[in-house]
């Protein structure tokens, strides 16, 4: 049997396939395709502090080999989820992971101090990158003095693991790893979204009601990897490296460019299974390979 | 409803004219119970251009032969690789998706299901499944000429049909919205097609206060409530149209 | 007939499709698949001061709607490039720009300054971007400070058509446009190439000898589409848009966007033909909408 | 030599064994001229995996039939998507790319051709321009097992067939590079195949004092010298393998 537990900061995943935020809902939209148990661990929804409606109408576009989307966020708070729907998912085997956003630092601390006592939410995922908000998200991970200044408030007063997920709209990602590290970051992830448009050319419109959305799929893949190879080398707290994956070979890379976990984003859309999949795959790549643990292919990448 | 991943099975692939084809599925296994109203995702396999499912209604099931049917019109590239599709070839589908068409609990009702277009696709079902339950199915369907007017014959089964085309090529000429037929008395109005076809219909619902619901065809990228891309607006605020839709009563839109 | 010609600054193209740096060679290249005197302009293969080998083997890698490529301008000088290739092209009847490349602000000045006399180059696109060289390159790009030095340099020296070709590797693209055209840019072009990797799982090794690529083709459209889009509304000069486009549709997408021509690059390489292709989609595009001319395209997105 | 853009008809596909097939390709109007060595670039339509055109060598062209041969090995999508391809479906390709195999002025000399896998492909057709020009052709041909060893028939209309097999199942068992018709005294080299094994074959002819010539097999993007993406180190700088090459003499290369 291989070994497929990762470390991750203060805590442990049973195994390195996490599903992203915004794409797996609160996990209960998948239970029918995938066993939830199986999966390593579930970010669950955007969460911000107060009830947003998201965008309007239409908030997404497909691209090639990817898709734009413009859903800004939309949520009911974060009082809501603890009260209806923490309760609801809580006892899923896996480990549960609360994207948090705020357009204020204010919003950030209140909103991770709400999620501290939550038993069955070993951390938060500080979403400093979500490019569809007017105000904040994205705008406090494009420079390294905003982006330490809101992890340093959110470590003050959240004592559980602390992932903060970084943005590739920037000109050098590994600097801004570097300042959330050193503000108490237990792991850092990425990529979120890369800013993109489209337009319908006979109709001569935007496709999205915001013009700008946020880029996933395959067509990021090759940014994404970069960007994790880059910030692992970079950093010391463990990375998780997400962009594009599709399958076990793109998780597989990921790995093998300095990711501790995975997370899987917009190919849960096309394979609602396809979580699992990749799991299973990477036991086949280890047994394959000879390998007793994941933990063996974590940045072992030959240069 | 649990809902399911399956490779489904081409039985046949229907051309019916230049623009709409219509697929007849089948599986190894029963197919699981489904809805009128309700939608599947489908998977388009061997293109570079669809990278994402394509939600499409249920047209019809046939318990008894095994078969699930979708009528298609080709738009873009994902439907005109759907309409190459070939027997015996195999299609991933996620089903069944979103809620479904009220059926009255009162008979011998007089409804009304308005369809234009590719939005006939899944009044075919919900008119089967009217008839069962005793109500009187009365079909309106409009197209801009005869081509768009589809599956006529199998509508005439469940109820009564009548046509406009916007060329006088079939049925009265003009809007549906302008059909003699609106005269008589309904009970409830199903409708589902373009949507500035299904606001006027709604417009006529509530000035005649008859019960209305209509089904909405949002661009989807996951179509089972994952990804919030498919909101409309209600008076509940953004709700999914791939969860807590397609079929709305427009009492709920903020039409 | 509908009107095709655009201004570019200080001069003008016949029609705003043009084919882009190091994708096109010198033209010569393409000569039996295309009518090169269709074509608006023609970008030659970036060019530096001295002759460079490029990067080692492998240079190439395929991506999901895309590729990554670390050629390196590899080049043969800007002196051979006058001597022995200027004579064999200067009578194409398109506009030839030469992409010019440096790694020190002095090698850009020389460079820049032996062109100044090419009868038959009317510009340079004066390449800020390149993301696969060790010095010099991109790193001019992905700061206003530098990208202003670089630009002021040249332009003390260069008299004809200055277009700078900017990096997408930054987090405020519209900052660089808008210090760039201080400086006395004539016109803009972007996008260079996003930097990306790639990664062969099974040997665990990079695609390229580089690591690192810079990524091109479809998968970087929304990307390019919304900083073309940002660009445009930023400055006053023309805006070159490219990244990722395959047809007239795209090309069109990017006028809309705001610009005032735009470049094919990758896509050359699955269709040497391309570029007329796309010429002639655009015409019927004007024809069907009734306009008369092609600047009545540009930024005229609805929003 | 110009070159074109050409749709192709698949006149057949046939399956040689479960890795490779040939496909048979055909026009309208007469196949320009193409030289031994040469390749095209397939345009891999249906799949969102294949971005890029495939480099494939010509195998052998009859011009009497009009018939273009392409012998693949599947090995990716790419490959493996056209496998599937039927007759009479179309096949976009640009030809004829790169230099060409040297044909040696004089005739009755003894030349050795030293194919390994799907590297035999373009000796074929280089076979039956040497043996037209009258030069004794002799090919040595090794694979994994039998099964790697194809068009044996076809080889020996042109000249003598050697083989080794790793696994001994067919010829000489252990690599082209210990053959015994090794001693035979040869004139000149030609080889295609995995890069050891060309390596080795380089090797052999250096010390032998023969004139070589290896056809490199460089992952390509665009095959006509415009992306410089193919390069190889040669005596004279990075050279590009689709224009300079594919085939090159082993005095150009450092290797
Ligand atoms: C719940 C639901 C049920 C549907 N049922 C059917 C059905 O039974 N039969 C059927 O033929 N179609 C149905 N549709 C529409 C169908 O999903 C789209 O036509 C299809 O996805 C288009 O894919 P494509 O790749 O061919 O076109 P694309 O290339 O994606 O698009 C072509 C053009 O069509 C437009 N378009 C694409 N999707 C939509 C949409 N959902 N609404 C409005 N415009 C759109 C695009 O903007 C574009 O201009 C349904 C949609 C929904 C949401
Ligand atoms: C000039 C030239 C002539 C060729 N002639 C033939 C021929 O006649 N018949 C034939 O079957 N093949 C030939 N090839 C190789 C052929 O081009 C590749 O096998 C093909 O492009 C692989 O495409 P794919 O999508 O199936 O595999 P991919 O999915 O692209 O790759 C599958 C695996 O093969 C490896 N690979 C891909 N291309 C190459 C390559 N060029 N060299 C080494 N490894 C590679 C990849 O790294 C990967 O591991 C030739 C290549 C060149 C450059
Ligand atoms: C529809 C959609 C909604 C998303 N919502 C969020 C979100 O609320 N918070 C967040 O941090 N990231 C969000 N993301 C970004 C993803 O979590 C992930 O970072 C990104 O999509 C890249 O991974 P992928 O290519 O595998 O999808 C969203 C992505 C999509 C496609
Ligand atoms: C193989 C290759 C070589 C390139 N060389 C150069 C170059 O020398 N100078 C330059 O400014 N851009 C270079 N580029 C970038 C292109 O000019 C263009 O900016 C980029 O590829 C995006 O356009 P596309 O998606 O249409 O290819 C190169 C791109 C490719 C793919
Ligand atoms: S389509 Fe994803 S939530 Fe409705
Ligand atoms: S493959 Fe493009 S130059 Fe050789």
């Amino acid at each position: 049997m291989v070994d497929l537990r990762v470390k991750l900061g203060r805590m442990e995943l049973k195994n390195p396939v996490m599903t992203a935020s915004g794409t797996f809902g609160y996990g209960t939209e998948y239970k029918d395709y995938v066993d939830l148990s199986r999966i390593g661990g579930i970010v669950v929804k955007g969460t911000t502090l107060r009830d947003r409606q998201g965008n309007a109408y239409p908030r997404m576009a497909e691209t090639p080999s990817g898709m734009l989307n413009a859903v800004g966020l939309q949520n009911k708070g974060v009082d809501y989820f603890i009260d209806s729907i923490y309760p609801t998912i809580k006892n899923y085997d896996t480990s549960i992971f609360v994207n948090v956003s705020g357009s204020t630092i204010d919003d950030y601390i209140i909103t991770a101090e709400k999620l501290n006592d939550l038993d069955k939410i070993p951390g938060i995922e500080l979403n400093i990158s979500c490019p569809n908000v007017k105000e904040g998200g994205m705008a406090f991970g494009t420079s390294c003095l905003s982006a330490s200044q809101v992890v340093k408030a959110v470590r003050s007063v959240y004592k559980n693991e602390l992932m903060v997920k970084l943005s590739p709209n920037v000109t050098d990602i590994s600097e801004i790893a570097l300042a959330v590290e050193a503000e108490g970051a237990d792991s850092i992830s990425l990529i979120n979204t890369l800013l993109g448009m489209a337009i319908n050319a006979e109709k001569r419109k935007p496709l999205l009601s915001t013009v700008t959305g946020g880029l996933s799929g395959p067509a990021v893949k090759p940014i994404a990897l970069r960007m994790v190879w880059q910030v692992a080398k970079a950093v010391k707290v463990p990375v998780v490296g997400m962009g594009g994956i599709m399958n076990a070979t793109d998780a597989i890379e990921f790995i093998l460019a300095g990711a501790s976990a995975i997370q899987i984003g917009t190919a849960n859309f096309i394979d609602p299974s396809v979580s699992e999949k990749v799991l299973v795959g990477i036991e086949e790549y280890l047994i394959r390979h000879k390998l007793s643990s994941v933990n063996e292919l974590i940045g072992a990448l030959e240069l | 409803m649990e809902k399911y991943m399956l490779d489904l099975v081409v039985k046949d692939n229907l051309k019916l004219n230049d623009q709409y084809f219509l697929l007849i599925l089948s599986g190894n296994k029963a197919l699981p119970n489904m809805l009128p109203g309700q939608f599947v995702e489908v998977r388009v396999d061997n293109t570079p251009n669809a990278f994402l499912r394509r939600p499409i209604s249920i047209n019809f099931i046939d318990y008894q032969r095994n078969e699930l049917w979708l009528l298609i019109q080709i738009v873009g590239e994902g439907t005109r690789k759907l309409s190459e599709i070939k027997s015996n070839d195999i299609l991933n589908l996620l089903l069944p998706l979103g809620n479904s068409f009220t059926i009255p609990n009162r008979h011998n009702i007089n409804v009304l299901l308005v369809g234009g277009g590719v939005g006939i696709a899944p009044l075919l079902y919900l008119g089967y499944k009217l008839q069962e339950k005793g109500v009187n199915c009365h079909f309106l369907l409009g197209g801009r000429s005869k081509d768009n007017l589809l599956q006529l014959e199998q509508f005439s089964e469940y109820g009564k049909v009548y046509t406009t085309t916007e060329d006088g090529t079939h049925g009265e000429k003009g809007f549906v919205t302008n059909h003699s037929v609106l005269s008589t008395k309904f009970d409830f109005i199903y409708t589902c097609g373009p949507t500035p076809m299904m606001k006027a219909v709604a417009n006529f619902a509530k000035q005649n206060n008859i019960e209305c619901e209509v089904s909405l065809e949002n661009t989807m990228a996951c179509g089972f409530g994952a990804c919030l891309c498919c909101v409309t607006d209600s008076i509940d605020g953004h709700v999914c149209v791939c969860t807590e839709g397609p079929v709305f009563n427009i009492s709920k839109l903020k039409w």
